[in-house]
């Protein structure tokens, strides 16, 4: 059924199709209106036979639905940026235990300084955590991601991320094609728990293992996520057979097909990219889309197989590897045979910097003209950063970084982007 | 936001697609805001803010001098502001010849209709009559899908009334 | 003529069973058919007060619920020793997590029995004072603040035995440990303002706190039967030596902890809803120098020279736990 | 369930994992040998007696003791307990009432009427028992039981030496003795009364005797000399106490002086106070502290309203008045006189000075010893001629009653040897339970149960029993009072305190095995075990 509903709220009624069994809620913008969305369903009976608990930290909420997952509850919870990172030691645990609890993080930057705003920073910081990890580009892929992810969870035993920009698409109205009952239902099996804490059937769950089995355990736990790169794809086609929609899958490809240049990224910038691209394209520029919709597991194959073709690759990225520069592109590196020089890695939207066409087109046409730098900073302030770093230069102790800049840009602006 | 929501929503319900959004702050009741939406007939993937509105909705006027409101306002641009003054009154008489002006007093229509300064509706109701891209039925229905009862029969009614105002103020021709 | 209505002379109501007690009087622990929830094997030090008490513990809540129990476990010396794989002690459902989320996690599994409609099967968290009184403290509470339906057991050995004996906050004044070394002129652990977990717990105005220690068995066991006749947030509070990090002997676990009650060291009571309802009296009160003696870490306050003056303040400490909960029996009235 | 490597295990996994290995020391249960049993003359295995009483297990505990001594009921009266003098139980209340208990325990066999196993096949064997005293009526007993034919001879008229003799009815009613002799005699063995034996071997050749085990007893009263006139009235304590036996009683007059300071002296003297006399001195030439007599019964001499002269000598008797000199003790503790005189108002005077042994029987006997009065005996009760063994009052040992039937119980176990021709090997005695190695934490306070006894002014004028016995509830409660000392009376510490699962517990009388596959050798069993019952040993590697 089409409706016209904030981001927030279609994952939240989606989340509610899926009939999660325990939900674990601590506010954190931009999080905060799925789980209160399913509070009140929880509390007005229309999401029956779940337990909604408020806990008091995001560590607490991680920890929570590891108990409840291993008690064969299906669990979910909901965070973003320090969040994330608050809860890290559980997320990491959730996955080491193979527990397929799922959760939806509004990505946001990670301070200091403090910052509200999207980008890919907390997310990405947890890349490495065992979690797949998959990347909404709007929000109707946003809760069709998550119907995928219990599904895709629960069958491998792992736990899921959906990630979605923070505010981008969390706060957005915009049109969603909600499925019904039937169609989730027929789709999500009910949840049977590989290993169970139950009296009739005690096990020891959690048990220390050291050097003796230690790597073992390391490398199925790999092995499981390369199993979940050849699951995907199908479980997708799945999707699209039972809702008549492309969602999920390992990756979106748009207009590759004969491009020179191809643009990868992740999210909900997705879209202003095509437009871009679409742009370009009428001025005769042969370039291409590369959405990564799976980051964990890393479709390496896929990737290569996608920008076999390409004579260069941009990768837009909104985080950063202080001290390296691209995450994603670190990622793209390898899977691309071009070589590394011809990969470009392009920060994008730090702290909420609004992406814009103009930008963007800017950028593509300096890299299809061969002068755009291995790692560029969209719509960076130039001259700002200069003062800031001949301020370093001449006294070594300056204060804050942050405060510094502000003290150039003069007030905090609430301008758009 | 609720103006730029349910705008997009009576878009909706005409069959189109649309998309609202804020500019992203964590907004504090009666902190300056600024909301877009965009309508289309295709999918809408761009995600960037609205740079060059075709319209604008100006809920206070009295942010027009502390903010550049107008800033990307293409020409021609439709420009609706929710008051009882007069451009001159409101300083924006050299602006008139550049944006297509109206205005109406939403507060006091919501005052009278919904009992709270509520302008949102009425702005809506205004703004249909202005474009023309969405119909007063629509608003209503937006209306109604944000509130029920007493309340959306107030905004329903602030937003009929506004529509008639400006509606008679585009005939008119008074372009204050 | 004399005759007081006690029951066995011989064993008294102090030993852990006996021949001649009726089967409805035996102590979980003198059963032939205990659950042993903490097997054989485990990794243990010779003489562990805490494998003690938690088999003490699991047992009675496994014989208090049917054996319809999962326990939640916090990182630790317990749950190091008894799961080392490729083997565990537990008999019982069991879950180790992370070091300072045990409450939370057995949040979760309670919320999982209560939507599934299984609210028969209980639920333990444990932990060591580290997992509690420091790390974990902020799960704990907020497990206490929504009176979630579970039983979180501290076994507490008064510093982070596991990785060493380092201090936490629920080492005792004056003790040495690894990171309060017995050097300086206020040698051991600082005088602080201590942090009295029970009372914490009690503060939240959960149904049920408790302490107990493992040297009166049906104490503890009675204690967490008692527990488990309610819903909602309980705790008990369990006094476990440490042979390893106190510097005792081995043998001398249980006799270490009887001290520590007798001399009103540690006070062994029970509240409901926050209010004390019940302290178990002082037997033959002693003070706190036969308890600090036979322990290493309080060697310094015996030394050369001896610190009566630390030994006068723990003396306090000791005073005020008999004050404040009535440990001295004045009826004069004996067991 | 499919369950993940490693993170995963299965429950109990760990019994895989034998702790055993870490042991340097392993714990082993023991008896040991309780304070009460070492001191019992009798040999008595008290405290496993007492472990069957404390279960209500009345007749199981009256069997076990009666293995050791065939009279609880008397013995419950007139042992005077070095049992309850060494209880470890004084170190924390008050020993436990052990001699009640073995009285109830005697009391209750009498009402139920509960007899002795009879003796398995019979070995041939005759064996002749020279009076029935205490030690003969011991020795018979436990010849008896095994399998040997026995024959009392006993010059009196009635069964029983000086507990009929020598022991007042208000300690030890006769119905009493005579039911314990009975059940005795029961068992096959014969008694011939008024028949002296002149000549041991002379006896044994007419009887054709294999052994004979003489208990004669101490009969003939010492006497002291005292200038005496001839109105002065001087009797004897033991023909006091014997005619109290017959019909008429002994004439002692209102003021009766006793010379003396055994229990003799105090029974004479209580004895004069039963029969009327105002007054009843007893005359001893040393102090209380001195005194040979139990305190107890000095105690009750005292409330019965005897007096008592210390430090004083007789130095002569008159008609109805006797002269007294006062003593003072030298520095070695013996009474020196002081020539200070007093008279006292005396209608007669008993010499209770002690008893000699009459040992014509044994003239003529080769290899026979006698030294000071008694015949000397081996560590095997025999004497030096083959086959004859004596014991009780007879042979220098302290003469009490309990010694006399612990002599009749080992003399008659060594003659069973003889008689088959080997030796008798009594078995090693087991380490002491000493108090330290209790741990009485576990043992609630319960002092001991007073006694009722039958206020003073029935018991001056009457010869009923002054000490009245324990009921059953009070009997149960002492009995339990027992701490079990170096014996395992299941109270399931080991089981409960091991940190390790390590002790099995084999059910109700079976105790407890320690499983050494995952016993680490902590020794908390060891420290919680409330009486001592376990032992660190170190592991031989």
């Amino acid at each position: 059924m089409l409706k016209q509903i904030e981001g927030s709220h279609a994952v939240a009624e989606a989340v509610a199709l899926c009939r999660p069994e325990v939900i674990c809620a601590y506010p954190i913008s931009p999080q905060t209106h799925i789980v209160e969305g399913l509070g009140e369903m929880v509390k007005s009976g229309a999401l029956a036979k779940c337990e909604f608990i408020n806990v008091e930290s995001e560590f607490a909420a991680m920890s929570v639905a590891i108990g409840a997952s291993a008690a064969g509850a299906r669990a979910y919870t909901a965070t973003a940026s320090q969040g994330l990172l608050f809860m890290a030691e559980a997320v990491f645990n959730a996955s080491g235990l193979g527990l397929p609890i799922v959760m939806t993080v509004a990505n946001r930057a990670i301070g200091a300084p403090i910052n509200i705003w999207n980008d890919h920073t907390d997310a990405l910081s947890q890349r490495d955590c065992g979690w797949i990890q998959l990347f909404a580009e709007n929000n109707q892929e946003a809760l069709d991601l998550h119907i995928q992810a219990f599904r895709l969870g629960e069958e491998l035993s792992l736990p899921v991320m959906v990630c979605m920009d923070g505010f981008i698409l969390t706060h957005a109205y915009e049109r969603v094609d909600m499925p019904t009952q039937e169609q989730v239902d027929a789709y999500l099996p009910i949840f049977e728990p590989r290993q169970v804490l139950d009296p009739s059937e005690p096990v020891s769950i959690g048990a220390m293992v050291g050097p003796e089995a230690f790597m073992e355990v390391r490398y199925l736990a790999h092995a499981k996520q390369m199993k979940a790169l050849e699951l995907i794809p199908g479980w997708a086609d799945e999707f699209r057979a039972a809702f008549g929609r492309d969602s999920g899958g390992l990756l979106h490809r748009y207009r590759t097909e004969d491009a020179d240049t191809v643009v990868v990224a992740l999210g909900s910038v997705l879209g202003t990219v095509k437009d871009t691209v679409d742009e370009l394209r009428r001025d005769g520029q042969k370039i291409g889309v590369l959405g990564v919709t799976c980051f964990r597991p890393w479709p390496l194959a896929a990737v290569r197989e996608a920008l076999a073709g390409a004579k260069r690759v941009v990768v837009i990225e909104k985080s950063l590897a202080v001290g390296l520069g691209g995450i994603v592109s670190s990622n793209v590196y390898n899977s691309y045979a071009g070589g590394a020089d011809a990969v470009h890695a392009v920060i994008a939207g730090l702290g909420g910097r609004a992406i814009t066409r103009a930008s963007l087109a800017r950028m593509l046409r300096d890299a299809v003209a061969g002068r755009l730098e291995p790692l560029t900073f969209l719509d960076l302030d130039q001259p700002l950063v200069e003062r800031a770093l001949a301020r370093e230069r001449e006294q070594r102790r300056s204060g804050p970084l942050a405060e510094a800049i502000l003290r150039d840009l003069g007030v905090v602006a609430a301008r758009p982007g | 936001m609720t103006a730029a929501e349910m705008l997009s929503i009576a878009a909706f319900r005409e069959g189109r697609h649309a998309q609202a959004f804020p500019s992203f702050g964590s907004e504090r009741t009666g902190a300056p805001v600024v909301a877009f939406c965009r309508m289309d007939e295709r999918e809408i993937r761009l995600r960037e803010p609205v740079l060059e509105p075709d319209a604008l909705i100006i809920q206070d006027p009295t942010l027009l001098h502390q903010v550049d409101v107008f800033a990307g306002l293409g020409a021609a641009g439709r420009v609706l502001i929710n008051t009882t003054r007069s451009l001159e009154q409101l300083g924006l008489k050299e602006l008139a010849g550049k944006f297509r002006f109206c205005s109406v007093p939403a507060t006091e229509l919501a005052l009278k209709h919904v009992g709270r300064p509520v302008p949102n509706a009425a702005l809506l109701g205004g703004f249909a009559a202005i474009a023309g891209l969405i119909s007063i039925d629509a608003v209503a229905a937006a209306i109604r899908e944000k509130f029920s009862g007493a309340v959306a029969d107030g905004n329903v009614a602030a937003a009929s009334a506004a529509h008639e105002y400006v509606m008679r103020e585009i005939a008119e021709g008074l372009h204050a | 003529m004399s005759f007081q209505p006690v029951k066995f002379y011989q064993t008294g109501t102090f030993t852990v069973g006996n021949r001649l007690l009726a089967p409805e009087e035996r102590s979980v622990q003198a059963n032939l058919r205990r659950t042993n929830s903490l097997n054989s094997g485990h990794r243990a030090c010779q003489g562990c007060g805490e494998a003690l008490g938690a088999r003490y513990a699991i047992d009675a809540a496994m014989e208090a619920t049917q054996r319809q129990l999962i326990a939640a476990n916090a990182t630790g010396c317990l749950e190091v020793f008894s799961t080392p794989y490729p083997e565990t002690s537990w008999q019982i459902p069991w879950i180790h997590s992370l070091f300072g989320n045990a409450a939370a996690v057995a949040t979760g599994i309670a919320a999982a029995m209560r939507v599934k409609g299984r609210e028969h099967v209980r639920v333990i968290a444990q932990g060591g004072d580290g997992g509690t009184t420091d790390i974990g403290f902020g799960c704990l509470s907020g497990m206490f603040e929504r009176n979630d339906d579970v039983l979180y057991i501290c076994y507490d050995n008064g510093a982070y035995m596991n990785t060493g004996v380092q201090r936490s906050s629920a080492t005792p004044p004056a003790a040495r440990t690894a990171t309060t070394m017995a050097v300086g002129a206020e040698p051991g652990n600082v005088f602080g303002q201590g942090k009295d977990l029970p009372a914490i717990a009690m503060a939240h105005r959960i149904p049920y706190v408790a302490t107990a220690t493992v040297a009166e068995l049906r104490d503890l066991e009675a204690k967490v039967r008692r527990a488990m006749e309610f819903r909602g947030a309980r705790y008990i509070h369990i006094f476990v030596p440490c042979p390893l990090g106190w510097g005792h002997a081995s043998d001398q676990t249980i006799r270490i902890a009887r001290l520590a009650k007798e001399t009103g060291i540690f006070p062994v009571f029970e509240a409901e809803n926050g209010e004390v309802v019940s302290a178990s009296k002082i037997r033959r009160r002693l003070p706190v120098e036969e308890y600090l003696r036979p322990q290493k870490r309080f060697a310094h306050l015996f030394g050369k020279p001896p610190r009566a003056d630390l030994i006068a303040r723990m003396q306090e400490l000791a005073d005020r736990n008999i004050r404040r909960y009535g440990l001295v029996d004045t009826s004069g009235a004996q067991r | 369930m499919r369950k993940p490597f490693a993170i995963t295990l299965d429950p109990g996994s760990s019994l895989a994992n034998h702790t055993g290995t870490w042991r340097t020391l392993r714990p082993e249960y023991v008896d040991r040998l309780p304070p009460c049993n070492g001191a019992c003359p009798a040999g008595e295995n008290i405290q496993g007696w007492l472990y069957h009483a404390e279960s209500g297990n009345y007749e199981a505990a009256w069997r076990l003791l009666t293995q050791d001594n065939p009279m609880p009921a008397v013995m419950g009266r007139v042992c005077y307990h070095p049992c309850e003098s060494s209880c470890n139980r004084t170190r924390l209340d008050a020993a436990v009432g052990i001699n009640s208990v073995e009285r109830f325990l005697g009391d209750e066999a009498i009402r139920h009427g509960w007899h002795f196993d009879k003796p398995p096949a019979s070995s041939g064997k005759r064996v002749l028992v020279v009076g029935a005293g205490p030690s003969g009526l011991s020795a018979a007993y436990h010849l008896a039981r095994l399998g040997h034919a026995v024959e009392i001879h006993e010059a009196g008229p009635v069964a029983g030496g000086m507990m009929r003799f020598g022991i007042p009815k208000y300690r030890l009613p006769r119905e009493v003795l005579e039911a314990e002799v009975r059940r005795i005699l029961a068992l096959g063995v014969a008694l011939h009364l008024n028949s002296k034996v002149s000549s041991v071997l002379e006896s044994m050749q007419r009887g054709r005797f294999d052994a004979a085990f003489l208990a004669v007893g101490a009969h003939i009263a010492k006497r002291a000399y005292i200038p005496a006139g001839s109105a002065a009235k001087v009797l004897d304590a033991l023909s006091v106490l014997r005619s109290m036996e017959g019909e008429e009683k002994p004439l002692l007059g209102r003021r009766v002086v006793v010379y003396g300071g055994g229990n003799t002296a105090i029974d004479v003297a209580r004895t004069a106070k039963r029969l009327g006399a105002e007054e009843a001195v007893i005359v001893y030439r040393r102090t209380r502290e001195k005194m040979p007599a139990h305190d107890f019964e000095v105690e009750e001499a005292l409330q019965e309203g005897v007096l008592i002269k210390w430090l004083s000598t007789i130095r002569q008797a008159g008609d109805a008045s006797i002269t007294v000199e006062r003593m003072v003790l030298d520095e070695k503790g013996f009474p020196q006189p002081t020539g200070e005189l007093e008279t006292l108002a005396a209608d007669s005077v008993v010499l209770a000075l002690g008893q000699d042994v009459d040992l014509a029987l044994l003239d003529g006997v080769p290899g026979l010893e006698k030294k000071d009065g008694a015949v000397q005996v081996g560590p095997d009760m025999m004497t030096g001629h083959p086959g004859i063994f004596a014991g009780g009052d007879m042979v220098p040992a302290e003469r009490t009653v309990t010694v006399a039937i612990g002599h009749g119980k080992k003399a008659a176990r060594h003659i069973d040897a003889w008689l088959r021709g080997t030796r008798y090997a009594p078995p090693p005695k087991h380490e002491p339970a000493t108090f330290e190695r209790l741990n009485p934490w576990y043992y609630s306070d319960a002092p001991k149960s007073v006694l009722p006894t039958l206020d003073v002014v029935r018991r001056q004028s009457t010869f009923d029993e002054v000490v009245k016995g324990l009921d059953e509830s009070n009997a149960l409660y002492e009995a339990r009072r027992c701490l079990s000392c170096g014996n395992c009376f299941e109270c399931d510490n080991c089981y409960g305190v091991c940190p390790d699962n390590a002790v099995i517990k084999l059910g109700p009388g079976k105790r407890f095995q320690f499983n050494y596959d995952y016993c680490k050798g902590c020794g908390l069993c060891v420290a919680e075990c409330p009486c001592g019952a376990i032992r660190m040993v170190p592991e031989e590697i």
